[in-house]
């Protein structure tokens, strides 16, 4: 399989179909780290296994990136969605990015265009899993005053250094709201209330967008598990409103159901 | 020391709840002075973050109120605001924000007596919860000046 | 640099009588920025009005806070005050110190605190407000009316008259409405229909107006001076320009009983038909749900005998497109039904009635062509029972109003009743009678002592059926609540007038804003009562609540006017609140992505996309772009925005922030 | 000026010595499997085991925001308040030699032309307690720039293992006497002891003087696309690097009351450098990413005399994408 | 004494000048008499200016150094900081750091000729040292400023160009770009390089001074090359993003010099060898 991909992406660049293969190769310690690879013979440096879970997507709107000519990304699951939701939101369009596809068993998918892509990857039940719903329940149990603690604490380490954001590919913003100062809508120093504000506006705005890659969590130098709340709004939305809008805050039903507007 | 008087936010749409407002006063229906009054066009225009940052200007409640669904002078931005809310909402519980001082109404331009009541039972509410200290002190400057207030 | 001016109203003792103004502009005349802070005692005086203007090209102000009543109140004259002074009249924003502070609050420190704060935010809010120039907008001088009864007749006639494009949609086979099926009409008890068919014909006839019975409004799209509305002609199975009207088809229709809607079900009508004699257009419709050929695919009696082939069962719906600058709401009433009074014996006992019967059972064109004979027999009733407030004034059936004209046609229908059966005796169960308007408290009393109709002040508390009489029970409050009973032939209940079937599911396609009983809501109760909220929508007649016939023609004239006034118009100027997508200096072009999650939230598709372009024609950007002549401000879109591309004039980002951070 | 041993079994009650004596201390801390520097009341409370916290001890004396000025504002006037900056009296414990090294760095930027009373202050008033390293891993190459794993530069007090008991103590200035002076009877003299036999092994990896004589001339090299090519421009690396200061500065009012806040800010940010009018002079990730190394590496060394950077690896071990900075180093110097 | 390089001196609105829509001139006092007295200054240095709660903002001290108890500064309404800038007016009191930067050599600078080459919001740094020139106007020999802008409009500080213009001692040549003159605009019409060009001032013992746009500085550069100045006598100020002033904050540097400290003035000498980060 691990063949079948780097043959691909091979075929990719010397067809002269894309002429950058944006996947996965060996990093410094036991880490990967996304390779560019522009030569077909170097696309025996791709590997494929457990620890290649970054979402490469990330790159596919970065101006450098674009400036090498038409990419293939190597593309998971997660990846697939990013990328059918860059499609949603014109980032990126039919033709300007070729995936090489790796389906959950780990199995490279052949998908002539972004289309049979998102097709494909609309067919997989978009949910949390087991572990990731307990962690959403567990939080949700407590009291209100045991969650703010837990988040205060959580976050009082933050330094805003926006990995989070730098690592989420639709966080593509040129210039994301806390680079606003016409209002300043988020204050900037990262103390308590930076801090939240940040943390909250970065969650709504992920809401209805965020396809849980969790490469934000994984980003954070402090392990802050700040993908619980984008994974919070998941299951809202999903319990909420259905799940099925393509954008769960620019749509709305007549009959939406709430039970707190008085 | 007086008690404790709550600083109430409303951001409002301008022809469901503004005009209810307004007929609350041409009806002379007497509520709390606590409450301040930020009139938008529609409740789609109502920012979370507009939300937020009352808060950190030290409000200790909140109220959110436009057109009933259906009533919309824009049709339908109510109901983009009412997504958003129930998001919103749900997501400030989980992050263990006091969701008991923002209060979501739908007010009409006909109901000047609920509007008083709205207002009424924030401030009481509010009152009885006390000051969101908790909130205020997240900032460095709102925590320092609190304490030199207070001292 | 900032020179705001700050009025403080005292609105006589409205406002200074709760808040100390002169300490609110003492407050305000130290907040940086201010360079005037006045009060006085009426602003919106003329001297008010001077002060403001002067203050302006004194102190060369490049902002005005007004401190005084509600902006729905007096926005627009402080604002004119403005511009007459040379100032952009958006400069100007008013603190609502009136409605929202001195009305609500008891006089206290507290009240002129918070008066000070509501100043104090808009004087922020004013430092960043923009002068904007108003949006031109061309007008479509046509007019669409719905509803063809006497409102919608009287408003198509006025805007037609005027010159002006009328195009008017009525959703049954005819126009004519309620009014076409009463009898007489109070106070002068002529002819219904006598006056009322002329007006018809006119409509009919008249070069400037275009009508659609049998059709409906499907949906309105745009905006004031610029609708796009669809009408959905329905089916008539009958091709209009070979149909002459000659009747045959209705003649010969094999399928005659059914329940006549004009008759108000006391009469019936055939499958296929015109549902009176006078009907504008005088051509028939197939009812479907009855015709035997619809039903059971056999039949074609219509077709057979049409002599110029007019009958066409395969016709379909057509949708019409049609572009008018103006919307007359006129869609009336109806009245209440059936199953609202078990305790009546309504829809029971058939000769309980509703007064809209008792005007078919009147009238010389109706089943029993003007004789009075109860339903069930055909009896001349010896003793009939007139219940007023049947269903109005109620607050425990819902209905809380007075529906207006039930006193009248109650008197009305006693008086017409006792001209046709002398020895007769009416009876008026009435809570209280309401007869203000011209002639008609005098109507009422004639009723009573010309008449002999015995008027008792009292609720009917039951009906029952005993031995072939209508046993009514009730009180007579003004003798001390004594119980009554009558023994009665007929009863006929005064029943409340409802909004029209569907007048919710109309509002919202229209966007107009509607009460709890679904009537229509007029703009401002006294002073815009035939405007809607939404521009260049206009209301006439009973939609917005029930009314009588000279009230429903004057108000359908004023909406007529208001029309005829729009038109008058070449473009029409609209304010200027709307959305704007930022554009920004290279190389950002627009910090907008283009990623178009604002488009599908627009209420009204303002919102395209748009290629930016450097100098020499290269794309190097594409970016969200609101069209200003469909954007109406709602701003959803800017909440919805989030890189803050998109602000809303008037709302923008920075003066709402710069508002709230100053309370 | 001294060595001295201390028994691992007496650190506590030199804790107790020093908060008795109204310092606070930063020590490493474990929070949920993350090594930070923390307050801590007792000796116990001290993560052990660790190669790096993952932010440096640099947030002592250069915190991640401060307030450098206080102003009210009354009609048209403004007043200042004066500022009353009295640091805490601050131990430093367990700071890495590497860290250690960086606080000259830190200071020689705020001593320079312009004194910033505010880091002056805090790096007078706080007591370094080096601790060396005995462990090391791949992204360490202190060596390389002038360090050691048991370099004494920096530290006020220098503590190394020597054996499962004892540590060496070693005074390098006047305020590390005044620790062990505070509590004589809980050191020992150091007999004849080889620091160098129990310290991590990092092999020098490059030559900082040729990579400082090297990068004028690669300015304009195409090597620094390349590099960057995978960088996602965060500011992990700056936040988490001991050396790294520099910094935005924001306003933040409360109505009329307001306080002036230094706070990081990174050169990896796209907005660091972005003209009012739109115009960015590194607008693009590449030019960012040679702007950090430069500055290190070239710029800081000839305005300072000393490198602004102190091999302590953070920003390698930090970075999401994997930006190794010694390797990218070996690369630079390898580019023709 | 220690004391905080942060703290800005309060300054009072003395004046205001609006110079076109956009652009303001303030001329700020010291509210304190000890700080005015010890305060000094030399052409092309510049400050921080801050709107208390906004923050600061970079721009000179356009006014001369020999013009005492008072500066002045020119900015456009751009950003935060400035917007609110433009919002304060006469009395408002906002804050000043400096003076910071290198400045223009004057004293080396006796007996030569000057020629001030400048565009649109780019004169204040320049009017600095036109003022400072002409308040000490033996020691030099010719003046000469060429100064356009987009439109008659745009053109900043017009009642001194007037008096410059009425000046026997100081040659004047007003441009304006192409469509942006107005009826009654009798001045030349043309882009600053080509009225240059036409003017043809003598290179002989001369410094230009240059400072403008990008495009306008590109442009003009080899016009000023031909007329005989070599990049060592044509000199410029910079202009990066600052929020220190003071070399710390890490922002304004162009390779390794720092804008604020080693700037802001430099000689196109020197400009030519810094590495493309302005």
């Amino acid at each position: 399989m691990l063949a079948k991909m780097r043959q691909k992406a091979k075929d990719l660049l010397s067809s002269g179909v894309v002429s950058t293969v944006i996947g996965y190769g060996e990093g410094s310690g036991n880490r990967v780290r996304a390779l560019f690879i522009r030569k077909p013979d170097d696309a025996d440096k791709l590997i494929l296994d457990e620890r290649c879970v970054q979402n490469l997507a990330v790159y596919l709107t970065k101006r450098e990136v674009r400036a090498l000519g038409r990419p293939a990304v190597v593309a998971r699951v997660p990846v697939m969605r990013t990328i059918q939701q860059l499609m949603f939101e014109k980032q990126v369009a039919e033709g300007e990015v070729a995936v090489i596809g790796i389906s959950p068993d780990s199995q490279v998918l052949d998908f002539p265009d972004l289309k049979s892509m998102a097709e494909y990857v609309s067919a997989i039940p978009f949910e949390l899993s087991a572990d990731e719903k307990a962690a959403v329940e567990k939080l949700e149990k407590m009291t209100a005053g045991e969650r703010w603690n837990f988040w205060l604490d959580v976050l009082s380490g933050c330094s805003k250094c926006y990995a989070c954001r730098q690592s989420c590919p639709l966080c593509y913003c040129e210039r994301c709201t806390v680079e606003c100062n016409q209002p300043q809508w988020v204050s900037v120093p990262s103390h308590g209330l930076g801090n939240l504000e940040w943390h909250i506006m970065r969650a709504m705005h992920l809401a209805g967008r965020c396809v849980n890659c969790g490469d934000c969590f994984r980003a954070c130098p402090l392990e802050i598990p700040l993908n619980l709340l984008t994974q919070k709004i998941i299951t809202d939305i999903a319990d909420k409103f259905g799940g099925a809008d393509e954008y769960a805050l620019n749509a709305f039903k007549p009959d939406d159901k709430e039970d707190f507007i008085r | 020391m007086s008690e404790f008087e709550p600083k109430i936010i409303a951001f409002v749409c301008n022809w469901c709840t503004y005009a209810g407002a307004d007929l609350t006063g041409t009806s002379r229906i007497k509520y709390a002075s606590n409450v301040r009054i930020v009139r938008l066009p529609c409740t789609g225009r109502i920012d979370f973050m507009l939300l937020m940052k009352a808060f950190s200007r030290g409000a200790d409640g909140v109220i959110v109120s436009g057109c009933h669904p259906n009533d919309c002078h824009y049709t339908s931005g109510n109901f983009h605001a009412r997504r958003r809310w129930i998001v919103f909402k749900s997501l400030l519980d989980f992050m263990g924000i006091d969701v008991r001082r923002i209060h979501f109404a739908w007010v009409s331009a006909a109901e000047g007596a609920k509007w008083a009541e709205v207002v009424n039972s924030v401030v009481n509410d509010v009152r009885a919860l006390g000051p969101y200290d908790g909130y205020k002190n997240l900032a460095p400057i709102a925590a320092d000046w609190r304490i030199q207030d207070a001292g | 640099m900032s020179r705001i001016g700050v009025f403080i109203c005292h609105c006589g003792e409205n406002i200074n009588g709760t808040v100390d103004c002169a300490k609110v502009a003492e407050a305000a005349s130290r907040v940086p920025g201010v360079s005037h802070s006045v009060d006085y005692k009426y602003m919106c005086s003329d001297p008010g009005q001077s002060m403001i203007k002067e203050a302006i090209k004194e102190k060369k102000l490049t902002g005005v806070v007004v401190g005084a009543c509600s902006p729905r109140m007096h926005e627009p004259t402080f604002r004119r005050a403005c511009a007459e002074a040379g100032l952009n009249p958006y400069l100007c924003e008013m603190a609502n110190l009136r409605e929202h502070c001195s009305w609500v609050h008891e006089k206290s420190e507290a009240t002129t605190r918070k008066a000070v704060d509501l100043i104090k935010s808009m004087i922020e809010k004013v430092k960043l407000n923009q002068p904007l120039q108003p949006i031109k907008v061309p007008v479509t001088r046509a007019a669409l009316v719905l509803g063809g009864g006497i409102a919608g007749i009287q408003a198509s006639l006025d805007i037609a008259n005027a010159g002006h494009q009328v195009i008017m949609v009525e959703r049954e086979p005819s126009i004519g409405g309620h009014m076409s099926q009463l009898s007489e009409t109070f106070p002068t008890l002529d002819c219904s229909q006598c006056i009322l068919t002329p007006r018809m014909v006119e409509v009919a006839q008249h070069p400037n107006i275009t009508l659609h019975t049998y059709s409906e409004l499907e949906s309105l799209e745009g905006f004031i001076g610029n609708f796009k509305a669809k009408i959905r002609n329905k089916a008539r199975c009958v091709d209009e320009k070979l149909c002459t009207g000659c009747g045959m088809c209705a003649q010969k229709c094999p399928t005659k009983k059914i329940s006549s809607e004009f008759n108000a079900g006391l009469g019936m009508r055939s499958a296929i038909y015109v549902p009176f004699p006078q009907a504008v257009p005088n051509k028939p419709v197939i009812d479907k749900d009855h015709c035997t050929f619809f039903q059971k695919g056999k039949c074609k009696v219509c077709e057979k005998v049409c002599p110029t082939k007019a009958i066409r069962y395969d016709q379909e719906d057509r949708i019409i497109d049609v572009e008018v600058g103006a919307v007359v709401l006129a869609t009336g009433f109806d009245v209440l039904g059936t199953d609202f009074f078990p305790e009546y014996g309504y829809g029971r006992y058939k000769d309980v009635i509703n007064g809209l019967q008792f005007e078919r059972l009147a009238s010389a064109s109706g089943p029993t062509l003007g004789v009075i004979k109860r339903p069930s027999d055909g009896k001349v009733p010896e003793t009939v029972v007139f219940v007023a407030c049947a269903g109005s004034r109620d607050p425990a059936k819902g209905i809380e109003y007075c529906s207006k004209i039930c006193c009248m046609y109650t008197a009305k229908h006693a008086m017409l009743y006792k001209h046709k059966v002398h020895e007769g005796s009416a009876y008026v169960f009435y809570m209280d009678i309401r007869a203000g308007g011209k002639m008609y408290d005098e109507f009422v009393r004639r009723a009573i002592e010309e008449d002999d109709v015995k008027y008792v002040r009292g609720r009917v508390s039951r009906i029952y059926e005993e031995d072939g009489k209508l046993v009514v029970k009730g009180a007579d409050t003004l003798l001390g609540h004594e119980p009554l009973e009558i023994r009665a032939d007929l009863v006929v209940l005064a029943t409340a007038g409802v909004a029209s079937s569907g007048a919710e599911e109309l509002a919202q396609k229209l966007h107009v804003s509607y009460d709890s009983h679904h009537f229509f809501a007029e703009a401002h109760p006294k002073l815009r009562p035939v405007e809607t909220n939404t521009a260049g929508i206009f209301l006439a007649g009973a939609c917005q609540s029930p009314r009588d016939i000279p009230e429903t023609v004057s108000q359908a004239s004023g909406a007529a006017s208001k029309v005829a006034g729009l038109f008058s118009q070449e473009e029409l100027t609209r304010e200027p609140l709307v959305a704007v997508v930022n554009r920004t200096a290279p190389p950002l072009y627009s910090t907008c992505t283009g990623c178009g999650l604002c488009m599908p939230a627009c209420p009204y598709q303002a919102i395209e996309m748009e290629e930016i372009r450097t100098r020499d024609g290269t794309v190097v950007k594409v970016a969200a772009k609101v069209n200003p002549g469909l954007c109406q401000g709602c701003g959803t879109c800017v909440a919805l925005c989030r890189v803050k591309a998109i602000d809303l004039q008037g709302y923008t980002n920075e003066q709402i922030y710069a508002e709230l951070m100053a309370l | 000026m001294g060595k001295k041993t201390i028994n691992v079994d007496s650190l506590g009650e030199l804790f107790h010595k020093i908060k008795s004596g109204g310092k606070r201390i930063l020590a490493p801390v474990e929070k949920d499997g993350v090594i930070l520097f923390g307050e801590v009341a007792s000796y116990p409370e001290v993560a052990t085991g660790y190669i790096q916290t993952v932010f440096s001890a640099k947030e002592a004396v250069l915190p991640r925001f401060e307030e450098i000025l206080r102003f009210s504002s009354e009609g048209r006037d403004v007043v200042i308040e004066e500022e009353s900056n009295k640091p805490v009296p601050t131990v430093v414990f367990g700071v890495r030699p590497c860290d250690a090294k960086s606080l000259s760095v830190i200071k020689a930027v705020f001593e320079r032309d312009y004194p910033d009373i505010f880091v002056q202050s805090k790096i007078d008033s706080t007591t370094v307690i080096g601790l060396s390293c005995v462990n090391s891993d791949e992204y360490c190459f202190c060596t390389s720039v002038g360090g050691a794993p048991g370099d004494t530069a920096g530290s006020d007090l220098l503590l190394t293992r020597i054996n499962d008991a004892n540590y060496l103590a070693e005074i390098i200035t006047e305020k590390g006497e005044s620790i062990v002076s505070s509590a004589p009877e809980l050191f020992s003299e150091a007999g004849n002891v080889d620091k160098d036999r129990h310290l991590a092994q990092v092999n020098r990896q490059f030559d900082l003087d040729e990579l400082e004589k090297r990068l004028p001339a690669l300015f304009e090299s195409p090597l620094w696309a390349g590099q960057s090519l995978r960088c996602i421009g965060c500011g992990a690396c700056s936040f988490v690097c001991p050396s790294c200061t520099c910094f935005d500065i924001q306003d933040e009012t409360d109505g009329a009351r307001g306080i002036r806040l230094r706070c990081w800010d990174s050169c990896g940010f796209a907005q660091f450098t972005l003209h009012t009018s739109g115009h960015n002079p590194r607008g693009v990730q590449s030019k960012r990413w040679r702007q950090r190394i430069m500055h290190k590496f070239s710029y800081q060394p000839g305005e300072l005399g000393t490198a602004g950077c102190v091999g302590c690896g953070r920003c390698s071990r930090a970075c999401p994408v994997d930006m190794n900075i010694l390797q990218h180093i070996k690369d630079i110097l390898e580019a023709r | 004494m220690e004391t905080n390089v942060y703290k800005p001196y309060l300054m009072r609105i003395a004046e205001i000048t609006e110079e076109t829509p956009d652009v303001r001139t303030f001329r700020l006092e010291f509210t304190k008499e000890d700080e005015a007295a010890s305060f000094s200054y030399k052409a092309g240095q510049f400050g921080e200016y801050s709107v208390f709660g906004e923050g600061e903002s970079t721009f000179c001290i356009a006014s001369s150094p020999t013009r005492k108890g008072y500066i002045e500064c020119t900015f456009r309404k751009a950003g935060r900081v400035t917007k609110a800038l433009a919002a304060r007016e006469k009395g408002d009191t906002i804050g000043f750091r400096g003076p910071y930067g290198n400045t223009f050599p004057l004293s080396d600078w006796k007996g030569k000729s000057l020629l001030f080459v400048t565009g649109g919001i780019a004169l204040p740094p320049l009017r600095c040292v036109i003022w400072n020139a002409l308040d000490l106007r033996d020691n030099f020999k010719d003046i000469t400023i060429v100064y356009g802008a987009r439109s008659v409009q745009d053109l900043v500080y017009k009642k001194e160009l007037a008096e410059w213009d009425a000046r026997p001692d100081v040659k004047l040549i007003t441009t304006v770009d192409p469509g942006g003159e107005t009826t009654d605009w009798k001045g030349p019409v043309g882009f600053v390089p080509t009225v240059l060009e036409k003017a043809s001032p003598s290179s002989a013992d001369s410094v230009a001074l240059l400072c403008g746009p990008p495009i306008m500085i590109k442009l003009t550069l080899p016009v000023l090359s031909n007329l005989g100045f070599s990049p060592e006598n044509i000199y410029t100020t910079l202009e990066n993003r600052m929020k220190c002033g003071i070399g710390k904050c890490g922002r304004c540097n162009v390779g390794k010099y720092f804008v604020c400290k080693d700037g802001p003035v430099f000689t196109f000498a020197q400009v030519n060898e810094l590495p493309p980060e302005y």
